[in-house]
């Protein structure tokens, strides 16, 4: 109807431009003057869509990026600007709810510290570039004229899925280069390696809900662990009345899933393990394994009697036979273990013998199933780990690498001091940053490529552990771009393809790629396809695609993993053992940007703005320490100085320093904030599969002189007599319920 | 016999022409002292009007208040200044009924006290407003709106209660001066005169007005009492009608009035010997009258007290938990000291005041008086901020101390009432002078009529004090008849 | 209120407040919390952040106590606890309780803060002089006040653009609290009456309910028989009105209780005892 | 499109609406055609006739002389409604399902004028900003402070559809809070708009007296 081109995001364009006023402005004055004529500006739409209307919100279908959990959003949009974030009812990983995270995902898209604009290093310094100059400076490196070797490329990213992840791995292939390194700090590598091995299948769905007993040895699912959101909807029916399951949290120091137990278990870090083993010879002897046991199997579970278990763990035998009752009468029973376990010096052999306890409950079956995957291997998720990190840097060090991507992820600020990552770093010719905020990889880059927001950008999630059916997840755009120098992710890597392969040039960006892409899914994977328009217009409606994928199955390999030494450290009166817990909210650090993640006390200690080390009353006794005293922790590698904390939620040998402050960079609300536990950690390896063991770091804590008033949130730490949360046994209402 | 000198409440053959000179010659030529003490209140002020500047511009917040703790020191010192402003009601209204007659030399000041401290106290709920600029909606105004305060607010009670009990005492203070405006007005030259003239409202001394003023005055006095009660009553039930454990309480209106006239009568001892010194007062404010305050201040420091005690019993006995939990944690918790203190200073140590000894002796008095103060003070901030840093919800308990702007603020506020009452010791005589000179006349009168009822020989005493006028001043006609009835 | 509406009910307020609010209510808005499946992970506070404009303080007014959330997970442990918290940390959701009988309401000097038809205690903002004896006056102590002016501090450019208009950003000097997401509540009425129905459970659902990872918050219109939350308040055997001494609950799973209920200000929040092993 | 919305139930339930105004297009055109000229010339000296008030609504009592906004375009109310008598929801067209009436988008404008008085200069700077792409920024000349929630879809539902009042007639409505634009150009304001004026009216027709129901 027009000769104008029309953006096709032109119904995205902000009406209003002030937003919400200081409303309390205007009634200072007396009632009889109103507010003068002619002070604010209104536009209207040039062409109207039919269902976007002023002053009424709109919710846009989308896929949440604040972790990997993928949960599907509805973005609420008004006048163009998309104002709050709500779960998607349709995605079966979050049935409509999402975390903390998933609300403050408005406050990083909006964020005041933004990269506005592409930057470059010229003469040693970061200057702001146009488009031109960048692409160029791309061009030359890593375009087709390049003389760029692609065996001396090397691309960090994070977990990726989808078509991002198709696009990184056709880019590797063109240049012909295989280091491609995801890297998540927050991971459940060594467990997955462990499912592999002994149940054939690396993310088995895990049915909270159907346990009636959970073991859960130091994995945070209501917090960090895999898919929070999702674990906490089955948590809620494994509370329920029907159910009221019981919950038994071993870990050293207490997390959110901790703090929610019905037993909180501290064994001595690294030998959660052996607890494990401790209860399955236990449930063994008594005859309560749901599963034959072989004789070999038996003799070497025989080793491990109560006494030396509890010896060794230091939990009292009694309990240990109590938790192994539990998990038969209470079946079926489950047992899950996460971050703290995993990467100890033992990891892998303790998340087996976690296993093994699962097998001889019969839990494999019944509460770990198998897992859907999605049906196209390409989009499948390429989940992050630890590892990748040690060999990125390995190869820095080498100076195996001319020019590096990283996007998605910040190794700058997760890599230890002791590995050498930073000088590795700055060695490397050409260092391209694709980026949204001034963090510090990209404060170390040559060529700082500004990112659209995760509200601006268009792109394909694959969540790494799948629910009902196998999930993809479309993030699609909530607002246009409020920076007119910034591009997507996507567009950037298909610029590239293009100069070295012919498919790409029909493609004038991402979108238009993702949407042929989608289209010419077949319909195997998607299951029955209407029309193509429509099918297209359908998904971007749901936000996602549930499709039926294809169902792993399940093998039991029944073995005893061996503990090459009892790993257990005993607290000297100033040396600990090091817990850098991550925790939802900060996560890894990633949102330690976002002044509402700031702000959100912790849920354990309720500090707030930042970093603190928690110890055990008795610990601090022996310190001789307070609370807000400035305490020095040093490793092999380094030392940090943040506050104490004392509460009684951890074990006294051991000290707790959250993940996620002691920025350098990363902007105004973050910069210079607390201390980053992960700088000191020494470089232990997990001895199977190479993982970096981040809690098996032994550290000496010193007094300084210095104190500082601890900010948190509350008063009284008790309830002072209050009937405020009152607390019923659950067997007393078992037995007026008559349920046994 | 004539009694000792010293017993007397002042010399009876204080010339009144004496009297005159004395006084007006207080409200002439300000000396060095008074100057620099001007100079230092005017600097409390100015730190204090810097103080609410930047509270106005960027907050509330400055002042240190925190959730719990909404209210802090300005409610405290409302308090107190609303307290002070009792002891000038006290003397003038209540013991001018009860016709205690040793209060016509000290009853003056105590009256402008009283309207200046009211004037203090009126500013503390509005600076403690987080939106001062709106303080008026507290007032039921016609608005084109059609809205109206909360008639259910203790605060806008006492917005009504302030408002009329200022402007009542005002109005007090300014009748019982009229007389001595006219002595004044007849000793002064210039705009003094003028001025005087004016408010001497044509004052001739002549019988009827005479009859009437004392009428009005009486009036006044009467209606003044309940007023002055019910303030504080009212005052009190911004905590008392409230939920809150050591605010619901029901002694409290007593408890507050005897509080305010506690403090009142400290306020009154501390004025009586600066002016006594400053001014060369000592045959007027005589130690007699001294005594006579220290008692009835004491007779009210064990109400006080008492009351005090009542209301620990309440706590105690009625045993509410919240309530019990406060009191416990006021006696020994954060604010154990301040406790301690306000029960040192307000129960222990009034007893310094059975020592006739030190009654009669002025520093020591001083000192007391300030010690008394305090002790009033500190009372009053312990109504307000231990109950709200430990109320019923533990996870918002937190203890509390006032930031320098708050501190400036109150400090600037007694910098304020001290240039009002400078001010007015200049214009205004801070004696009555008629009261004085009736005080005098009377005491001479009594011990004449002793001396004549030994001799049987009547009449002379009309003749005689006939010629005792002098300076202008009116003979008081009607005072003579009654004064067998108002001897005291 | 008018001044004849004062003169004419001025007995209906003395009643009001005995007997808790208004008599006629076209909607009794109320809410249950259940305890025993809140996990304290803090997702309804930060929604509540999100939909309800609360500016970001920062760690020095943090420290002083002028921190502003509506909504807030208190925790709790037990004094009980010897070596080591065994039966973890206990979670409190904390927000306006919207009392029937609100020790708040009848203490504003210039009835900012009053009893809606709706049964909420509503805060207008533009009307509040910050005399602040409201929160003076609440048991729950969960009204907060703007001590600074946030506007700009609080969202710098261009974080203001995510600020809800659907209420207003508040100034200095003014006292705020949960409000039941009023705007919601008025969002989903409007949209009944311009369908000319009634307001149906569900169609007002509050920021911190809809967020609520394991759906522990439940709210609705106590007034519908069939909404949620009054079958929830049935079965747990909470009544409306004043407190009354509940026979010990022994037969049943009944958990339901009110905060403060003895100091009789009816709460329109009904939490549920959480349930743990306690044998264990 | 791609949507899922809170919202669409309002929409779908009025977009038939919106469908028969746009096809209604041609019609409009020739009928507005044949009408511009005479427009021109009796717009100068038209008499001023009071607008009728509708007899069941109370009118909001109140005066105010706001002055004159300059606007990016000059937009002629007065020929338009008065002349040509179109319908005030026909442009804005969001007032019987949203709180805000909203500016009509440059597409509705531009739906017209490509055919009637394109010569005209206000004409032509319109189209300027329809080649350009863009809306003019127009300023607000009818606006309650951001602390009161108004509805027009739910004044616009009581006074007109719920009272079966002839839609053709809607600008007596209208007119009563803002003024009688027919005899303006640009929008002046006439009513004060404040608290008082609404408070009265709401009086006076039983609207609601609930501070919450306008204070957000």
């Amino acid at each position: 109807m027009s000769s104008v081109k029309l953006d096709r995001r032109q119904f995205l364009k902000m009406l209003g431009v002030g937003g919400a006023g200081t409303a309390l402005a205007g009634c200072d004055l007396p009632t009889t003057i109103t507010l003068e004529e002619g002070k604010e500006e209104v536009v209207s739409y040039l062409l109207p869509e039919e269902y976007v209307i002023p002053g009424v919100g709109v919710y846009f279908a989308s896929t949440c990026t604040q972790c990997n959990a993928g949960c599907g959003i509805h973005g609420r949009v008004r006048e163009g600007r998309v104002l709050k974030i709500e779960g998607n009812p349709d995605s079966p990983v979050n049935t409509g709810k999402t975390c903390m995270m998933g609300q403050a995902g408005v406050q990083t898209h909006f964020n005041p510290d933004r990269i506005t604009a592409p930057m470059m290093r010229k003469s040693g310094r970061l200057q702001t570039v146009t488009w031109d100059e960048a692409t160029a400076e791309l061009n030359k490196h890593v375009g087709a004229q390049s003389n760029l070797n692609g065996g001396r490329f090397a691309w960090v990213t994070g977990s990726v899925s989808g078509h991002q992840s198709v696009l990184i791995n056709e880019l590797m292939a063109q240049l012909g280069s295989t280091n491609h390194y995801a890297h998540e700090v927050v991971n459940a590598s060594v467990w997955s390696a462990v499912c592999q091995d002994m149940l054939g299948d690396a993310m088995p769905r895990l049915r909270i809900d159907k346990a009636g007993t959970i073991l859960s040895l130091g994995a945070d699912f209501l917090g960090t662990w895999i898919s929070p959101v999702h674990f906490a909807r089955e948590y809620a029916k494994f509370r329920s009345p029907a159910k009221r399951g019981v919950l038994v949290q071993v870990e050293t120091k207490m997390t959110l899933t901790g703090g929610n137990a019905d037993l909180w278990v501290p064994a001595r870090a690294g030998t959660e393990g052996i607890l494990a083993l401790g209860i399955a010879n236990f449930m063994v002897d008594r005859g309560w394994n749901k599963v034959e046991i072989p004789a070999a199997v038996r003799a070497e579970l025989a080793e491990y009697k109560i006494e030396k278990v509890a010896e060794l763990t230091g939990v009292a035998g009694s309990k240990i036979q109590r938790i192994a009752s539990l998990l038969s009468e209470r079946a079926p029973g489950l047992v899950l273990a996460g971050a703290p376990v995993e990467s100890s010096e033992q990891g892998y052999a303790s998340v087996s013998a976690a296993m093994l306890l699962n097998i001889i409950i019969g839990a494999v079956g019944t509460t770990i199933e198998p897992a859907t995957r999605f049906s196209e291997k390409a989009l499948q998720a390429k989940a992050g780990d630890t590892k990748s990190l040690l060999a990125f840097a390995k190869g820095l060090q080498e100076k195996r690498f001319d020019v590096v991507f990283i996007s998605g992820a910040n190794p700058v600020y997760t890599a230890p001091d002791a590995l050498k990552l930073v000088d590795g770093f700055e060695s490397v010719p050409f260092k391209v940053v694709f980026s949204q905020f001034p963090d510090e990889t990209t404060q170390k880059a040559d060529l700082v490529l500004p990112m659209y927001s995760a509200m601006e950008d268009w792109a394909t999630h694959v969540p790494a552990y799948q629910t009902d059916g196998a999930v993809l997840s479309v993030q699609q755009p909530l607002m246009e771009p409020l920076y007119k120098d910034t591009k997507g992710f996507g567009d950037v890597v298909i610029a590239l393809l293009k100069q070295r392969s012919k498919n790409y040039e029909q493609f004038p960006d991402y979108y238009a790629y993702l949407q042929t892409a989608m289209m010419n899914l077949p319909e195997a994977v998607t299951g029955p396809k209407p029309v193509k328009k429509e099918f297209w217009n359908g998904l971007l409606q749901k936000g996602l695609m549930v499709t039926k994928g294809d169902r792993a199955t399940l093998s039991a390999k029944l073995s005893v993993p061996v503990f090459a030494h009892a790993a257990h450290h005993e607290g000297g009166h100033d040396d600990f053992m090091l817990v850098p817990s991550a925790r939802m909210g900060m996560f890894d650090g990633r949102h330690a940007n976002v002044p509402w993640i700031q702000e959100a006390p912790d849920q354990i200690t309720k500090v707030v703005w930042d970093s603190w080390a928690e110890l055990h009353p008795e610990a601090a006794a022996k310190l001789g320490v307070a609370n807000g005293d400035l305490i020095r922790i040093a490793s092999e590698h380094g030392s940090i100085e943040t506050q104490v904390f004392i509460h009684k939620g951890i074990r006294p040998d051991v000290i707790g320093v959250p993940l996620g402050q002691g920025h350098e960079e990363y902007g105004r609300y973050a910069k210079g904030r607390g201390a980053n536990p992960l700088k000191i950690l020494n470089p232990v390896l997990e001895q199977k599969t190479g993982e970096l063991a981040m809690y098996a770091t032994k550290v000496k804590v010193s007094k300084t002189r210095k104190t500082v008033k601890l900010v948190k949130m509350g008063g009284s730490d008790t309830q002072a007599g209050r009937q405020f949360v009152l607390t019923v046994s659950a067997d007393k209402l078992r037995r007026t319920e008559g349920e046994g | 016999m004539t009694p000792p000198i010293q017993d007397k409440m002042i010399d009876e053959n204080l010339k009144w022409s004496r009297i005159n000179e004395d006084v007006l010659r207080s409200m002439e030529n300000p000396r060095r002292a008074y100057w620099i003490t001007f100079a230092v209140c005017l600097a409390m002020f100015a730190v204090a009007i810097a103080a609410e500047i930047y509270q106005y511009r960027t907050g509330m917040g400055v002042a240190g208040l925190s959730n719990p703790h909404m209210w802090d020191m300005y409610i405290a010192t409302f308090v107190f200044w609303i307290g002070m402003s009792h002891a000038g009601t006290l003397l003038s209204a209540i013991l001018h009924i009860i016709h205690a007659q040793w209060r016509k030399p000290i009853y003056r000041f105590a009256e402008a006290m009283t309207t200046f401290s009211l004037m203090t106290a009126g500013f503390f709920p509005m600076i403690h407003l987080g939106r001062v600029w709106n303080f008026y909606w507290v007032l039921p105004y016609v608005s084109d709106r059609g809205i109206w305060p909360n008639f259910r607010s203790p605060l806008v009670w006492d917005a009504f209660a302030i408002s009329t009990y200022l402007s009542a005492s005002a109005l007090f203070l300014f009748i019982g001066l009229i007389p001595d405006m006219a002595i004044a007005r007849d000793h002064t030259r210039g705009w003094k005169r003028k001025l005087y003239g004016v408010l001497s409202l044509g004052w001739r001394g002549d019988d009827r007005q005479w009859r009437n003023f004392r009428k009005t005055y009486m009036i006044m006095a009467c209606f003044l009492i309940p007023l002055a009660i019910s303030v504080h009553s009212i005052v009190s039930s911004d905590f008392a009608m409230s939920l809150m454990p050591g605010w619901h309480v029901t002694t409290f209106p007593p408890y507050f009035v005897a509080g305010a006239l506690y403090s009142g009568c400290a306020a009154i001892m501390t004025l009586f010997i600066a002016l006594r010194y400053f001014f060369r007062f000592e045959e007027y404010m005589t130690l007699n009258i001294m005594e006579k305050t220290c008692k009835l201040t004491f007779a009210i420091a064990m109400v006080w007290s008492y009351l005090n005690l009542i209301e620990f019993a309440a706590t105690w006995y009625g045993h509410n938990p919240y309530d019990k939990e406060l009191l416990i944690d006021k006696a020994t918790g954060p604010y154990a000291g301040l406790f301690w203190l306000m029960i040192f200073c307000g129960v222990i140590a009034p007893f310094g005041l059975c020592f006739e000894k030190l009654r009669r002796n002025m520093p020591a008095m001083l000192v007391m008086s300030v010690v008394l103060q305090l002790g009033m003070y500190v009372e009053r901030w312990m109504i307000v901020a231990p109950t709200l840093s430990m109320a019923h919800n533990p996870h918002q308990w937190q203890t509390l101390w006032g930031p320098i702007v708050e501190w400036s603020i109150v400090f600037g506020s007694f910098g304020w009432f001290g240039l009002l009452f400078l001010v007015f010791v200049k214009l205004f005589p801070s004696v009555s002078m008629y009261e004085v000179k009736e005080l005098t006349f009377h005491l001479k009168h009594e011990i004449e009529e002793e001396a004549h009822a030994a001799k049987h020989a009547q009449g002379e005493a009309h003749g005689h004090h006939g010629t005792q006028g002098g300076g202008g001043v009116p003979v008081m006609a009607p005072a003579a008849p009654r004064s067998g009835k108002e001897g005291s | 209120m008018s001044f004849k509406n004062v003169l004419e009910n001025f007995s209906n307020f003395r009643k009001d407040a005995e007997h808790g609010g208004h008599h006629t209510y076209e909607h009794r808005w109320g809410m249950a919390v259940d305890l025993n499946l809140c996990i304290g992970c803090n997702a309804c506070s930060t929604a509540c952040y999100a939909e309800n404009n609360l500016p970001v303080v920062g760690k020095e007014r943090f420290a002083k106590n002028q921190a502003i959330h509506w909504m807030r997970i208190e925790r709790y442990w037990d004094p009980k606890d010897e070596m080591y918290p065994e039966q973890g940390a206990s979670f409190l959701p904390m927000m306006c309780q919207q009392c029937g009988a609100a020790t708040c309401e009848p203490v504003c000097p210039v009835a900012a803060t009053y009893h809606t038809p709706d049964g909420l205690n509503a805060q207008v903002y533009n009307r509040c002089i910050g005399s602040r004896y409201c929160n003076n006056n609440c048991p729950f102590r969960v009204r907060y006040f703007n001590f600074y002016s946030y506007y700009e501090s609080a969202w710098p450019e261009p974080l203001q653009m995510q600020l809800n208009p659907d209420l207003s950003v508040r100034d200095k000097g003014v006292m705020e609290k949960c409000t039941f997401c009023v705007q919601r509540i008025r969002a989903g009425k409007d949209k009944a009456k311009m369908e000319d129905r009634k307001v149906l459970d569900g169609d007002v659902q509050t920021a911190c309910q809809q967020v609520c990872p394991t759906g522990a918050i439940v709210f609705g219109d106590t007034l519908l028989p069939d909404s949620k939350v009054s079958q929830l308040w049935k079965a747990h055997q909470v009544k409306r009105g004043p407190f009354t001494q509940k026979t010990p609950k022994d037969d049943a799973d009944i958990r339901g209780y009110r905060i403060f209920d003895e100091l009789n200000v009816d709460p329109s929040v009904m939490y549920l005892e959480r349930v743990r092993e306690t044998e264990v | 499109m791609r949507f899922k919305i809170g919202c669409m139930n309002i929409s779908s339930a009025r977009n038939q609406s919106t469908q028969r105004a746009g096809s209604g297009l041609a019609f409009w055109r020739g009928w507005v055609a044949l009408m511009a000229f005479a427009a021109f010339v009796t717009v100068s000296f038209s008499a001023r006739a009071e607008l009728p008030v509708p007899a069941h609504i109370k009118p909001p009592v109140g005066t105010h002389q706001g002055e004159k906004v300059p606007q990016p375009i000059e937009f002629p109310h007065n020929i338009h409604v008065k002349i040509n008598k179109i319908n005030c929801m026909y442009c804005h067209t969001y007032a019987r399902r949203s709180n805000v009436a909203g500016i009509p988008p440059t597409s509705k404008c531009y739906g017209c004028h490509k055919v009637i008085a394109t010569d005209k200069p206000r004409i032509v700077k319109l189209m300027e900003y329809w080649e350009k792409g863009e809306s003019p920024r127009w300023k607000k000349v009818h606006d309650v402070p951001d602390f009161v929630h108004f509805s027009h879809q739910k004044h616009i539902k009581r006074f007109v559809f719920d009272a079966d009042f002839p839609v053709e007639d809607v600008q007596q409505v209208c007119g009563l809070c803002h003024g009688e634009l027919r005899e303006m150009t640009v929008a002046e304001k006439k009513k004060p708009l404040n608290m008082g004026f609404c408070q009265r009216c709401h009086k006076a027709n039983g609207g609601p007296g609930d501070c919450w129901k306008c204070h957000k």
